[in-house]
């Protein structure tokens, strides 16, 4: 009869536990069991496909703490450039509970109330002036944002009758948008940012701080940045208020601006 | 809806050809029974308990009356007997045996009417809530209606049935409509079926009934939360066919791949062996309304698709016929096909289409089980899924039923989490963007994909005439079928084969039969 | 062949109402010439450097006509002017003038006839280095011919020249026929040409001469390598529309992106100014055997793909009528279309197949530039993979000519080196394993696609008739197209626009409109 | 007129070096410019998705020691499951020169020269025999390797007069294969091991070497595997002689029994 199956009721439980109770603090991957920390990786390296070039993919993924890296697809691309594809185990888990979560300050409110809060802090309504700046002609996300029509069915900006919206359009120079600023009193700017090639944004984001800051401006408004690359973290390490990234709504920037202009005036 | 031409008389002839040489398999095998099927029997009556060392009462008890060379009477009489002599239960009579402590070959005999009742009466509780799971299915698949074709059908092969279960779930949330927990290596060759839960499975968990509840219980959770009923899968070939088909009907499991072919050629199991315990196990199937899934896509990795068409059909003919003679519904026959020409030539696509509507059409009312490509995957993932995207797109065309959802990872691992997601999703989404673009399209009359069809249709009656004059068994030594050879006397299990005695009465046997006589038998609706 | 059966008359009407819009326009504008236009005119005349300041020579010449107040003019006769008068090169001249050292506008007239034939002089070796570079191209395409259509087309947009070449050359040894390099964000509202190789680009490459020459370069020498004539694109939309245009074609390049209806909608260009830029770039266009791309595809990321069908398709028709006026064959012709219907929605891929279709049968001699999805893609590249993948289908399904190949990163960065990789690999095996497809089926009379194509073909002609009553600029103002609206009055470059005056003269314009009227202008064969 | 481009001659040959010169000793991933380390990757995390799961997600990239880690997707896959692809920059190069190729040491030789080789060192002919042991029922790798037929039109061991070839299929018990071996005097035994989950295999073919080792056996055969998540390196490990992974032709391993045997019989 061979030998009989052995079943472990010991182990049994591993598995259950996984995704149905709240997840512990140390957090691994999961492909196939639960904290296996199988992670999946592609890259290509300068070198001609072959054995070296394998090992030298095989020491990449060890360079990134992967065990028992496997390299699943060597194709050679080129006459000295080989592609990979390889999975690998990490050990080194997240630890959950150290983990900053940089995110602007704010509660989802709606749009009566929004209204209400900034006509309740200004006496009157808040301006606010967005552009797609330096050479950047992505209007789409800023126009969803203000846009009356909005996004995904929640209304833009323009909706809101205690915001006053001017939008300035696509590829706007830093100085162009300041002078704006200027000219209408902003409260708040927002800026759209979404080609990121070779960090440009990085770059242009940080002359705009600068020039608000020569024209003491900075401090007068609520400074935004959004864009599909866009974090709040980066944001603020760039001398923004905040940050919104891919899926952002109106109501979402609305909600913000507000509680913060609130927030400023009450301080 | 795309639609071949076909030549009415050929496909006639196809059938005739199969439906003899079938019948002459199941003739010829029909004074046979199987260590297999007597366990079933077994199982029927109670038996479900395994002794200290992990050894299934059932075995025990088969193992009992072949060491007394009793099993050629079947379990059934010697049981009734026991139970009869000593006033036991069958569960009791086996843990009697397996301690040691009796030998139901030479106990009294009780009189043949009141033995034949008694083991009429020790099965009925199992006949009675197969079909009390039957109805359940029934019932559920009206309140949590199952809408969109083909099925999404993804497996779970982690080894841990607690995995699986977790796996399955977040499948089914991501739209699979089908899940199989496939067997860990090897099980098919185990001459027993393993007990209670299992964690420690190779390339699959172990097929127990345990793990068959414990899936069944995830999923009815699941197909409430969803409003949608999950199907579950599991196999049925191999040694212990007739069994584990027992086990699935019992826990409710919605379809079974079964399939001697593919034991036979891919698992070198005794030709005699699993014909026979096919035809019982798939009596079982029919009786519990599951589907049964055949192997002919295996064929595909074995030898090379392009030319493999017509042994692919064939197959498929007799095994279809094979069913119908075990009581199966056409709704209930998943034929096994699959997408697995070299996607390196010329027009691969066009042939894939022309094979798979030539398959579709021939079994309109069939749900072919399409299986994706595999063989000519490789570690790309990103190449591999798109494929995947092709055979997703066939299937759909097509208008398969049941889809095989493609893994991007297919030759690196079983499925991951996100593997899963990302090929439900692929699936899915051309589920819905291609729906009806098979209506608005139409197959140019005398082209590509006709004559292709036309020309394998062809050589597959040219095959069938072949198999039918020499007969299947000596077909398979030939190695018609996936290129490998077997011969009769070889294989695995031969040993578990024996002639029925003329004492021999199986119960069940003949519960089955009634209702396959009565066409109740398997009968029901199948929705969508 | 797909076929989809068109009512020939709406399709008559389209041409006629097209034609007539496009005729107006041209007429309208006759009389305006740009600096962009006399810059050019001074380029063929042999400007072709800049100032210690990186300063283009032939923007200084423009500039100090513009600043005498002779532009209206046109460069090319003060010029040869200056050159007979003070016996030096166009180049000499230039030079002077950026030296501060002369005033060309008050020179002594040398003579009508005689500046005429010096700005003849003086402009032909440009004309003739143009016709021998196609004569060259055609040598190429016929020893190095590319044998597969849809041609794959990727882009390079490293924005360093150096890399551009080295992947541009890796895309064609894995299968690309068709390379772009895509210029840096914002290029397109430079009033000038960037000179020399550049390294510095963020999101694309300069267009300048020494780039355009370096990839040229790099993509012979690898056309030679793989016996296969690679293609080389770039863009010559923007306010230097037609300066680009004759680098490119002095530079050998065999395709441009050119469509001042793009640079009005997404670079908010002044409608006049790139109207009449658009005139004379196509004319040098077509002189140089050049395909032009127009930016209908860009449409679908601004309005809904699903509903904006007919403006399109009417974007197209005119961009077709402008292109022939301007001497382009239907072969030069590459009008934008993209495959950006929503994927979520039921039927996409239908839709897809209906568009494609629709606008492939239209234009049947035109190469479709046939954009991959953008829009929709998220930052899941596997997802973003299986979209291409139908995008591929469609187009080989439909027989187009330039494959933009998708990238399954478009929502995260420009392409890497295996991104390119493995589109191309996943658009060369759809081109393989589905090259008869399209032939072997046939589109369903009356069916979904029918009904799709046909209704937007009647919305089509209905826009056109409002376009054609209201005049395109007014329509433009009203937002017709891509959902923007546009001011007549507004838009950058507008400043650059100016009335000829009665001693205009042009010897570039002299020339190739001479071609025109001959129809050898943009003649010669069109491989594949 | 605008700011003029600035366009650096300096910076210009960055490019051009890269794939055209032989790679330097240091070795990064290269994605869109030489050495920019570009890596992608993708994983599940057991964490709902939200702003904690995309950060534990960052984390993970950055434990892999990847700079700049954007997180291009995050899609909810469950309840407390969350699916990833990410960017970042791998800045630790991998050093070609220090890299241990592990290779089994062979030549390509010719069929006739590979039969000459065995019939000079031998005098008579190898006896090979091969097997998919333990539960393992995938033959198309060994038959590829054994079969007349071959594989990608290079003949297999069945084809070469000096080779006796026992091929046992599939699912053979490591007792059987070694019985076997002990019966027809083995020269070598080839082994194929395809199923790897939760290692399986390596369970496997260690205990082929203990019993081989029991049966005093061990020395007396070349012992190879082959699969296509074999490496040389994990079969020295294990205690093979070669290990053969995908796209093996049975001419290499028909090269390397010849010159392993031949090696064998001279020292
Ligand atoms: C549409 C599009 C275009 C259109 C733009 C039309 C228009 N009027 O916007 C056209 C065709 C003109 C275009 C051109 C180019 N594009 Co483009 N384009 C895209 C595309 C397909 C979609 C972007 C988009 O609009 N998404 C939809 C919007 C709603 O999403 P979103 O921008 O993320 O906005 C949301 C949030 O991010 C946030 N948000 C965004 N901005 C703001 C601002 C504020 C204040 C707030 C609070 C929130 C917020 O809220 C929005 C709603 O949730 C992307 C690829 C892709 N699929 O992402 C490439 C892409 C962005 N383009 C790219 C490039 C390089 C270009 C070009 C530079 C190429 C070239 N050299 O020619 C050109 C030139 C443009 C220029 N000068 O900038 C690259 C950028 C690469 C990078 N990482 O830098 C991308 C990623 C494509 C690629 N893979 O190469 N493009
Ligand atoms: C064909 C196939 C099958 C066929 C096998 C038919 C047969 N007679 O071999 C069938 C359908 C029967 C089958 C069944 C199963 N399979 Co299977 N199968 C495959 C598949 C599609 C192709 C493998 C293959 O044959 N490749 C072609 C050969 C030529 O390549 P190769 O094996 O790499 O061999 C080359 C080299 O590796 C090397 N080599 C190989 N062996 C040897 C030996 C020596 C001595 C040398 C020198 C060289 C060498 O040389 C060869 C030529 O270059 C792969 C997926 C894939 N695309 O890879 C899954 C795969 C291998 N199967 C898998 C599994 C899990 C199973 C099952 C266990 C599933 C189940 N639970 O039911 C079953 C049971 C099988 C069992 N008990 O072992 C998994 C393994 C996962 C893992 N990492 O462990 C895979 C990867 C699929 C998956 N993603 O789940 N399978
Ligand atoms: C019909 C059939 N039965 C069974 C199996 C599974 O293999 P095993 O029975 O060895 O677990 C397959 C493989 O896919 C199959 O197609
Ligand atoms: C016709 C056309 N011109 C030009 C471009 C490129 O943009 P830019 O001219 O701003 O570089 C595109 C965009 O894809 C286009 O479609």
């Amino acid at each position: 009869m061979g030998t009989v199956i052995r079943h472990g009721h010991d182990r049994a439980t591993s598995g259950a536990k996984v995704a149905n109770t709240p997840h512990s603090d140390l957090v691994l991957p999961y492909g196939d069991q639960f904290n296996d920390g199988i992670v999946q990786v592609s890259f290509t390296l300068p070198v001609a496909a072959g054995a070296l070039a394998e090992e030298a993919a095989r020491q990449t993924m060890k360079l990134m703490g992967l065990e028992e890296p496997q390299v699943a697809e060597v194709a050679p691309i080129g006459e000295n450039a080989t592609f990979f594809v390889g999975y690998g185990k990490l050990t080194r888990p997240v630890e959950l509970s150290k983990l900053r979560i940089a995110k602007p300050m704010w509660e989802e409110l709606d749009q009566i109330t929004i209204n209400r809060l900034v006509q309740e802090t200004l006496g009157r309504a808040m301006v606010v002036v967005g552009a797609a700046t330096g050479q950047d002609a992505h209007t789409l996300g800023l126009d969803a944002i203000l846009n009356y029509k909005g996004f995904a069915g929640n209304r833009g900006l323009e909706a809101y009758s205690a915001l006053k919206v001017v939008n300035m359009g696509s590829q706007v120079p830093n100085e162009t948008l300041v002078a704006k600023a200027r000219e209408v009193s902003a409260d708040a700017v927002l800026v759209s940012q979404v080609v990121t090639e070779r960090n440009v944004h990085l770059a242009n984001l940080t002359n705009l701080v600068e020039l608000l800051e020569a024209e003491g401006l900075r401090d007068k408004v609520v400074l935004v940045v959004g864009g599909p690359r866009i974090t709040h973290a980066l944001a603020v390490e760039l001398g923004y208020d905040a940050g919104f990234g891919p899926g952002t709504r109106p109501q979402d920037v609305a909600s913000y601006l507000a509680q913060e202009v609130a927030r400023r005036v009450l301080n | 809806m795309l639609r071949l031409s076909l030549d009415a008389k050929t496909v006639e002839r196809c059938h005739e050809i199969s439906e003899n040489i079938t019948s002459r398999v199941i003739d010829e095998l029909s004074s046979l029974s199987t260590v297999a099927i007597e366990r079933t029997v077994a199982r029927f009556a109670g038996i479900e308990g395994v002794t200290a060392d992990g050894v299934p009462l059932a075995n025990v008890l088969v193992s009992h009356l072949v060491e007394k060379g009793k099993i050629h009477d079947g379990v059934a009489i010697h049981l009734a007997n026991a139970c009869l002599a000593l006033g036991k239960t069958p569960a009791g009579i086996s843990e009697m045996i397996s301690r040691g402590e009796i030998d139901i070959s030479n106990l009294e005999w009780q009189g043949t009417e009141e033995v034949t009742r008694k083991a009429r009466e020790i099965c009925k509780d199992s006949l009675d809530k197969i079909r009390a799971r039957r109805a359940e299915r029934e019932v559920l698949l009206e309140q949590l209606p199952v809408t969109q074709t083909p099925w999404l059908y993804v497996i779970c092969a982690t080894g841990n049935i607690h995995e699986d279960a977790v796996q399955g779930r977040l499948a089914a949330s991501q739209g699979a409509d089908v899940i199989a927990v496939i067997r860990s290596t090897g099980q098919s060759l185990l001459d027993y079926v393993p007990h209670g839960i299992t964690t420690e499975g190779f390339g699959g968990t172990y097929a127990t009934q345990a793990n068959f509840k414990l899936m069944r219980d995830a999923l009815d959770e699941e197909s409430h939360k969803l409003g949608r009923y999950v199907r579950l899968v599991n196999y049925c070939s191999g040694l212990c066919m007739p069994e584990i088909a027992y086990m699935g009907a019992v826990e409710r499991l919605d379809m079974m791949l079964n399939d001697a072919m593919y034991g036979i050629l891919f698992r070198d199991i005794n030709m005699e062996r699993t014909f026979v315990d096919q035809n019982f196990s798939r009596m079982i199937n029919a009786y519990a309304g599951i589907i049964i899934n055949t192997g002919e896509d295996n064929y595909l990795t074995t030898v090379d698709a392009f030319d493999a068409g017509p042994s692919v059909l064939a197959s498929q003919f007799m095994n279809y016929h094979f069913a119908k003679k075990a009581g199966l519904r056409d709704e209930q026959i998943g034929l096994g096909h699959a997408f697995e020409i070299d996607p390196s030539i010329e027009d691969s696509l066009s042939y894939e289409l022309a094979m798979a509507l030539l398959v579709r059409q021939l079994f309109p009312d069939c749900p072919i089980k399409y299986m994706p490509p595999t063989v000519h995957k490789k570690g790309d993932i990103f190449t591999s899924h798109v494929l995947d995207s092709n055979f997703n797109l066939v299937s759909v065309l097509t208008g398969q039923t049941i889809h095989l959802v493609g893994m991007l990872t297919e030759a690196i691992h079983t499925p991951l989490i996100q593997d899963r997601y990302l090929s439900i999703r692929a699936a899915a989404y051309m589920r819905q963007a291609a729906k009806h673009l098979g209506h608005n399209l139409e197959v140019k009359r005398g082209g590509l994909l006709e004559a292709r069809a036309t020309s394998i249709l062809d050589d597959t009656l040219k095959l069938l005439e072949r198999v039918n004059e020499q007969g299947l068994f000596a077909a398979i030594t030939e190695g018609v079928f996936a290129g490998v050879k077997r011969l009769r006397t070889g294989g695995k299990g031969r040993e578990g084969v024996f002639k029925k005695s003329r004492w021999y009465f199986s119960p069940v046997e003949e519960a089955l039969r009634a209702g396959l006589s009565g066409e109740s038998l398997g009968e029901g609706p199948i929705q969508d």
